[in-house]
């Protein structure tokens, strides 16, 4: 389904949407985030990419497995917290972002599959907008497989064609929010489509950084495991879990007991995002720590995105959206990382 | 100014005699503007170094990350390091020093007088720039710095993309210092120390709270901050779980005896408590290099944790952090006169 | 400002040193002096081992009000413990009201082993103070 | 779960808690906490049927940790600690949770008050679920007594302990010992002879084996801990060999130099060499390196030249000792308030406006005048004499505000002492209470009113002028309601009693405390009063406040007494409460060490090292640390957090 939505009916078509929670890219404290956004206002869609990424609408940062309570001499129960949110749709969502998400989906249902993710991930409409240029200079979706106009993964992608968007419904659950909005929208002539192409292949041509013979890569890791580069490139590390907590395909979880009474006990089991980078996360509790340095860490991180993943599920674990470039404190740049491994 | 040719000079000169293992300093990045630090070992590699306003590491972070290396190897490499240092850097390697972390022979401080300007504030510069991406930041003269946008050059005066710790900085040169580079420059006249700290203190109470609430919230706890922070050399954080630290020293009564002050969940409790201990432990310790503010990816004001009690150790207790290797620590000394009228 | 609430109970903790601040409070027992039952002690050995944490935890915890009381200058049992406790107090006191905790919600005082009604009033007017903020809920952990 | 076993008992103390606090309640609702097995009430606790419950309840259920809920822990904890120690339980784990003193007594709401007695106790439990077992710190001991002060209670102190065998070093600021007693002419209320009672301890104390004198001495430092002192003494240079000194007065003859003479009070001079006292222990002559003309033989000489014995080596330089030690009396004395301060009296002003010690001196065979009552200024003999009780005394205002304890007796003794000298003076006494508590004393001040016609005014004297030769005092008698007008010949004044000079020099140099007017602190008023907070440091006389001569020399006997029980064994037990370094988190920052009250923790190879001796278990080190990485035994950073917890609710 392709249509035409011109940007003063966009109200409209979130005044249709009643019962869903609608989240679009807002600017505050000098950095774009997914906000809350009220049906009948219009989002501006001018952003470049939210800082964090849009996993943590399926995957979020806390999630409650259940609560736990245990009177004296009692067996403890257990009460299940399965989440129930509303149906929620996120605006502007970018198309490496939203290839992102399908990597996600194999994680959570690969040999099982997880209800907190799925009871989230089901409800979750992306509507993806096409970038018009790249958003950053560390931008290399298309080096990975993208492009700025991708569709894997959204339920709808649109682009900007000035006064108005081409909105294209790609999923059942996409055209669905299309349909409930249908009196905003008009239908896309050949002309329309036609300019679309014209955008998307102009945002295509803009140069981006590349990487070097991706597919080469995972051999190129297997080979050079015990590889000096490692300590090298990661010598200004500083170890701490922007990257991977920025990242929107990196998915590793830390699950905790919270304790809030002691006696009688009661808590919640949570599971909480975790980091690759952080020194704990191998750390076992003899106090050997088979990741012991910075050098390993980043190999994992590496390893996990352009090896193991690529064995497991045959894709990398990156979709090229750069915030790990953009953001890391010290300059650490997983594409001179990749090139530095792959070369001979 | 700066002779970066006799900069380059020194450290290949301290390579070439052995009197140091290797030189931290800047180079240019891959990622964007900003330098990232670099540790030189090769006396040919100093023609990498840099120095201009995309300068912002501490670099002092990088003795601590070696002598913790050091401390964990069989084969400890005790020979000195050189280290590029802006004033504020050489004041956190002064309190490094204060505190006993290493001995004055293991380093050699490569002073860089900031003189009239300082480092730039990627965000600031970001906004003035609307999207558009600089490629370079130089030095221009007393007050301004040239800015490379793609073939264009343009000068804009620093005060406007300066970097708030900078516009606030008492000491732009390393009073601690082995060679300095640079004109030492004792006072400047910019703005005035604590401007940030003290226009937040004018808000009430209660919009203090709603403002910080709302950072507490935000809180990605990807513990950047920490990370980058050369004061946060702790083994172990006594906030969090994700450092925990065992060696063989460690006992198993000290491992069950570990208190979780913080759960690992963000939140905004969890997280409060997290940033303010944190403070409370960088208090007389905390050199403002703004390092935390910088790194932090949803641009917490960490600041104006640190300024504010910055600011009362200096107006009630006369203590300046970095001032003097030899004094003992704002919370391990006293004076009888020392605020008493807050107490029932 | 808050309305007071009637039916609004404080949980307060007071750390109080052993051998000042406790032994006070000792005599404000013997001497039968009342004061409301809103702030439960916690006996540490100086003042000067409070850590900023005990506060900020008691606060996450859900504390309405921290008190931490010691011996006066110059009367400290271990001769400076109080001292060091002042600086840093002064310090966390500065720093939570900073971040926008009520100024009221925290508060150290002096009290020494004679000073049973010193204490009663201390406890008595804090718990008055707080009462009129009403819960404290800027600092606790949410679940 | 915990898998601890821990026995909560609650106390009705009567009806003293249970008529607050529902103490059934109390235990019930603890029963039900993690880890308790054990959870009664009864009615007294501390009773022995109440131990024996504690006992057998360790017993018969393996408890591992015991919390009694009673009254504070300053009365029963021992009591407790030692009847857990009967069942087999270490004594360090049990706890003690105080619901009567910070929870029955001050409260009225029942329902409140057994709320909070709910949180005090189960705070308690967390508390005592991870106190580990602990055995007090054995440490061996230096059957040594340092004395600090040569004056009567520092004499008396030494005699005492080196009589039971303990070595004592007695050290004294003075080329002589015997202080203020000294001085004196005549005691109250006997009236015998102050030297000639004297003078036989202080030969006592010279030829005793076990006490080592050590006179122009000065404590320059001590460190170290109760039982294992180190002090380091510095002696000033002894110009005049005591050994060889003959006592023949041949060097003061000759010796050029006359100042005045600080043991007559200023009234006589003396040569710069010289003896303090025919009395003089040691029993020697003493150059007065201030006052001679250089020590050296070209400028002077003349002393050396004339001594035929040779006793005298002006080569002779200070020196300094270090001796260890295994308690300390502090005996530093008293120093009368400053004349120079009583203007309004017209002291330092007037030469015939004496001190009392002035008049000592006066009445003294030994003393300026050889014992003839006369006026400094002409020599005569005085006829009528106004004596002005509490000068600087019971004076908030202005001077102290204590009372100086023994003015109203050695001003009536002045009187009476005037009297026997003057018969047909006159003697006058403003006072404002007379304050004669103690065998004989109330006696000795009515003979004085009675027996030889002293005038007692009540009342304040409000002005003291020089008139034709005379000095007028201006008073009123308040009894009467007359004002009052005397010209004397003479005013001695009881100027009020404070501590010595040296005595807040020497308070920090042993980190004792003082009180508010600068008098040694005692570790408790009433039940440890020749303790000073610090242990193995005892304080005797008049540097802990004012008192007389019967009084100062029992608590030196007293002080004397407590110094002997603790060295009577060969270890003494240190409480095992210190702090302990957790070595994998320490960086060596030193801010432990700067914290530390008792310099208890240095640095060995970059770590944090306690001296478990030295510590006294406060925490400051553990409220200082930044990385948690030192806790206080028993009162971890993690048991603060549990007992928050539960203080919370949680």
């Amino acid at each position: 389904m392709e249509k035409i939505l011109c940007k003063e009916s966009f109200a409209g078509w979130l005044a249709a949407l009643k019962g869903y929670d609608l989240y679009a890219p807002a600017f505050a404290d000098a950095v774009w985030n997914h906000a809350r956004i009220e049906a009948g206002t219009t989002p501006e869609l001018d952003h470049t990419n939210t800082v964090r990424s849009v996993k943590e609408f399926a995957f979020p940062q806390r999630e409650v497995f259940f609560r736990f309570e245990q009177t004296k001499g009692g067996a403890p129960t257990l009460t299940a917290t399965v989440p129930d949110p509303a149906p929620t749709v996120i605006f502007g969502v970018r198309p490496c972002d939203g290839r992102a998400m399908p990597r996600n989906d194999k994680v959570f249902a690969a040999e099982f599959k997880d209800p907190y993710y799925w009871a989230r991930r089901d409800k979750l409409t992306l509507v993806g907008l096409a970038c018009a240029e790249p958003h950053s200079p560390n931008c290399f979706c298309q080096a990975l497989g993208g492009a700025p106009d991708a569709e894997e993964g959204l339920d709808i992608l649109m682009t900007d064609l000035g006064d108005r968007y081409h909105v294209k419904g790609v999923t059942g659950r996409g055209i669905e929010i299309m349909v409930r909005g249908s009196d905003a929208f008009d239908e896309a002539r050949a002309a329309d489509k036609k300019q679309v192409q014209e955008r998307h292949a102009a945002a295509r041509a803009v140069g981006q950084r590349g990487v070097n013979d991706l597919g080469k890569i995972a051999e190129a890791i297997r080979q050079r495991f015990d590889d000096a580069l490692w300590q090298d490139m990661a010598r200004t590390c500083i170890g701490c879990g922007i990257c991977t907590f920025l990242c929107p395909t990196c998915h590793c979880f830390d699950i905790n007991d919270e304790v809030i009474c002691q006696s009688p006990c009661s808590g919640e089991r949570v599971r909480t995002w975790d980091n690759c980078q952080f020194a704990d996360f191998t750390m076992h509790t003899s106090g050997h720590n088979p990741r012991h340095d910075l050098g390993a860490r980043l190999r994992q991180r590496i390893s996990h995105k352009f090896l193991y993943f690529v064995d497991n599920h045959g894709t990398q674990q990156c979709t090229g959206c750069g915030r790990c470039i953009s953001e890391c404190p010290v300059g650490i740049d997983i594409v001179r990382v990749l090139d530095t491994v792959s070369q001979p | 100014m700066v002779e970066i040719e006799e900069l380059r000079a020194c450290a290949a000169k301290l390579l070439d005699e052995g009197k140091v293992k290797a030189v931290i300093g800047y180079r240019r990045g891959s990622a964007g503007l900003l330098a990232e630090p670099c540790v030189i070992d090769q006396p040919a590699d100093t023609e990498s170094l840099i120095w201009d306003p995309g300068c912002v590491h501490n670099l002092a972070l990088y003795l601590v990350k070696d002598k913790k290396a050091q401390a964990a190897s069989k084969t400890p490499d005790k020979r000195p390091l050189a280290v590029v240092a802006k004033g504020c850097d050489s004041r956190a390697v002064a309190v490094l020093l204060q505190e006993n972390f290493f001995k004055r022979e293991d380093v050699v401080v490569i002073g860089v007088s900031c003189e009239g300007t300082g480092v730039v504030d990627a965000r600031k510069l970001a906004a003035k720039l609307k999207g558009r991406t600089a490629s370079q930041v130089e030095f221009d003269g007393a007050d301004g710095f040239k800015v490379t946008i793609g073939n264009t050059e343009s000068r804009v005066p620093a005060s406007e993309i300066l970097a708030d710790r900078c516009l606030e900085c008492r000491a732009p040169s390393p009073v601690l210092n082995d060679v300095l580079f640079g004109t030492a420059v004792e006072q400047r006249e910019l703005a005035m120390p604590f401007t940030a700290v003290k226009a937040a203190e004018a808000a009430s109470e209660e919009e203090r709270w709603a403002s910080w609430e709302h950072h507490f919230d935000r809180c990605l706890r990807c513990f950047a901050c920490r990370s980058v922070c050369p004061m946060c050399y702790c083994p172990e954080c006594v906030v969090d779980s994700t450092s925990f630290v065992i060696t063989a020293e460690t006992s198993a009564e000290d491992k069950a005896n570990r208190v979780r002050w913080c759960e690992r969940s963000a939140g905004s409790g969890e997280s409060a408590l997290y940033h303010l201990t944190r403070a409370m432990h960088l208090a007389g310790r905390c050199v403002d290099c703004g390092e935390c503010e910088r790194v932090c990816p949803v641009n917490i004001p960490l600041r104006l944790l640190n300024t504010k009690l910055e600011m009362e150790a200096f107006e009630m207790f006369e203590y300046q952090a970095g001032r003097d290797v030899s004094q003992a620590s704002l919370l391990s000394s006293f004076r009888d006169e020392d605020p008493n009228s807050f107490v029932r | 400002m808050t309305p007071v609430q009637d039916d609004f109970e404080p949980k307060i903790v007071a750390f109080l040193c052993k051998w000042c601040s406790s032994a006070g409070s000792d005599l404000a027992g013997v001497s039968r002096l009342q004061y409301p039952p809103n702030a439960v002690p916690i006996q540490v050995m100086c003042s000067g081992s409070v850590s900023p944490l005990y506060i900020m935890s008691a606060f996450k915890k859900g504390a309405d009000g921290v008190l931490v009381s010691g011996c006066h200058p110059g009367d400290c049992h271990y001769m400076k413990g109080n001292y060091f406790a002042r600086r840093r107090l002064f310090l966390v006191q500065k720093l939570l009201n900073f971040v926008g905790l009520e100024k009221d919600r925290f508060r150290m005082s002096w009290v020494s082993a004679a000073e049973g009604a010193k204490f009663a009033e201390v406890v008595g007017d804090f718990v008055r103070d707080i009462k009129a903020l009403g819960p404290q809920r800027r600092l606790k952990a949410r679940r | 779960m915990s898998a601890k076993r821990t026995g909560v008992f609650v106390c009705h103390c009567g009806n003293n808690i249970a008529a607050t606090v529902d103490v059934k309640k109390v235990a019930a609702e603890l029963g039900k906490d993690d880890g308790v097995v054990v959870a009664r009430d009864y009615v007294y606790m501390c009773s022995d049927p109440g131990q024996n419950a504690v006992i057998n309840a360790v017993k018969d259920n393996k408890l591992d940790s015991v919390v009694i809920s009673c009254c504070s822990p300053t009365l029963h904890e021992k009591t407790f600690r030692d009847a857990s120690e009967q069942g087999g339980l270490n004594g360090f784990q049990c706890e003690i949770a105080n619901i009567r003193e910070q929870c029955a007594w001050v409260h009225r709401d029942r329902d409140q008050a057994t709320e909070k007695a709910i949180r005090i106790t189960r705070s308690a439990i967390r508390r005592a679920q991870r106190n580990v077992a602990l055995e007090p710190i054995g440490v061996p001991v230096t059957r040594r007594v340092l004395v600090i002060g040569g004056g009567i209670a520092g004499i008396q102190a030494a005699l005492d302990l080196a009589n039971t065998g303990l070595e004592v070093v007695l050290v004294e600021k003075q080329p002589t010992i015997g202080g203020h007693m000294l001085q004196l002419s005549e005691t109250f209320p006997t009236l015998d002879c102050s030297q000639c009672i004297l003078s036989p301890k202080m030969v006592e104390v010279s030829k005793h084996p076990k006490i080592t004198l050590m006179v122009q001495s000065e404590v320059e430092s001590v460190s170290g801990f109760v039982g294992n002192f180190k002090a380091r003494i510095k002696t000033k240079a002894i110009y005049v060999d005591p050994e060889v000194c003959k006592i023949c007065d041949d060097c003061a003859n000759v010796c050029p130099v006359a100042v005045p003479n600080q043991y007559d009070v200023g009234l006589t001079n003396r040569r710069a060499i010289h003896i303090p006292f025919a009395q003089a222990i040691p029993a020697t002559y003493t150059l007065d390196e201030n006052a001679c003309l250089g020590l050296n033989p070209v400028v002077c000489g003349k002393c050396a030249d004339a001594c035929e014995a040779g006793a005298i080596n002006y080569d002779k330089r200070p020196t300094v000792k270090e001796i260890d030690i295994g308690a300390i009396v502090v005996a530093t004395g008293f120093d009368l308030y400053a004349k120079e301060k009583l203007g309004e009296y017209g002291a330092g002003r007037y030469e015939d406006v004496l001190d009392g010690l002035q008049f000592e001196r006066l009445c003294s065979a030994s003393g300026a005048t050889g014992g003839h009552v006369l006026r400094p200024s002409d020599h005569k003999e005085p006829k009528e004499v106004v004596f002005i009780q509490c000068a600087g005394s019971r004076d908030p205002q202005t001077h102290c505000a204590y009372c100086s304890k023994i003015c109203c007796m050695y001003t009536a003794k002045h009187a009476t002492l005037y009297k026997h000298h003057v018969p047909d003076g006159q003697a006058y006494v403003f006072y404002i209470d007379i304050r004669s508590g103690g065998k004989g004393y109330e006696e000795f001040v009515q003979r004085t009113m009675e027996d030889d016609g002293v005038v007692y005014l009540r009342g304040r004297v409000s002005k003291v002028y020089e008139k034709g030769g005379k000095i007028r005092v201006l008073g009123v008698d308040t009894l009467s309601g007359r004002n009052v007008e005397i010209d004397a010949d003479m005013v001695v004044l009881a100027q009020a009693m404070q501590p010595s000079k040296g005595t807040a020099e020497v308070a920090k140099i042993l980190k004792i405390g003082r009180d508010k007017d600068g008098f040694l602190a005692e570790a408790h008023p009433k039940l440890r009063p020749v303790e000073s907070v610090t242990a193995g440091i005892f304080l005797a006389g008049t540097a802990q406040g004012p008192k007389d001569i019967p009084e100062t020399v029992t608590q030196a006997s007293a002080a004397a007494g407590k110094v002997i029980a603790l060295l009577s064994k060969d270890e003494l037990a240190h409480s095992p409460t210190v702090a302990k370094v957790k070595y994998s988190l320490c960086t060596g920052c030193e801010m432990c060490v700067d914290a530390c009250p008792y310099e208890a923790i240095r640095l060995v190879d970059g770590k944090a090292v306690v001296n478990e001796v030295l510590c006294e278990g406060c925490g400051t080190c553990s409220g200082t640390c930044l990385r948690a990485a030192i806790d206080v035994k028993n009162v971890t950073q993690m048991q603060i957090h549990d007992m928050i917890s539960a203080v919370m609710g949680g």
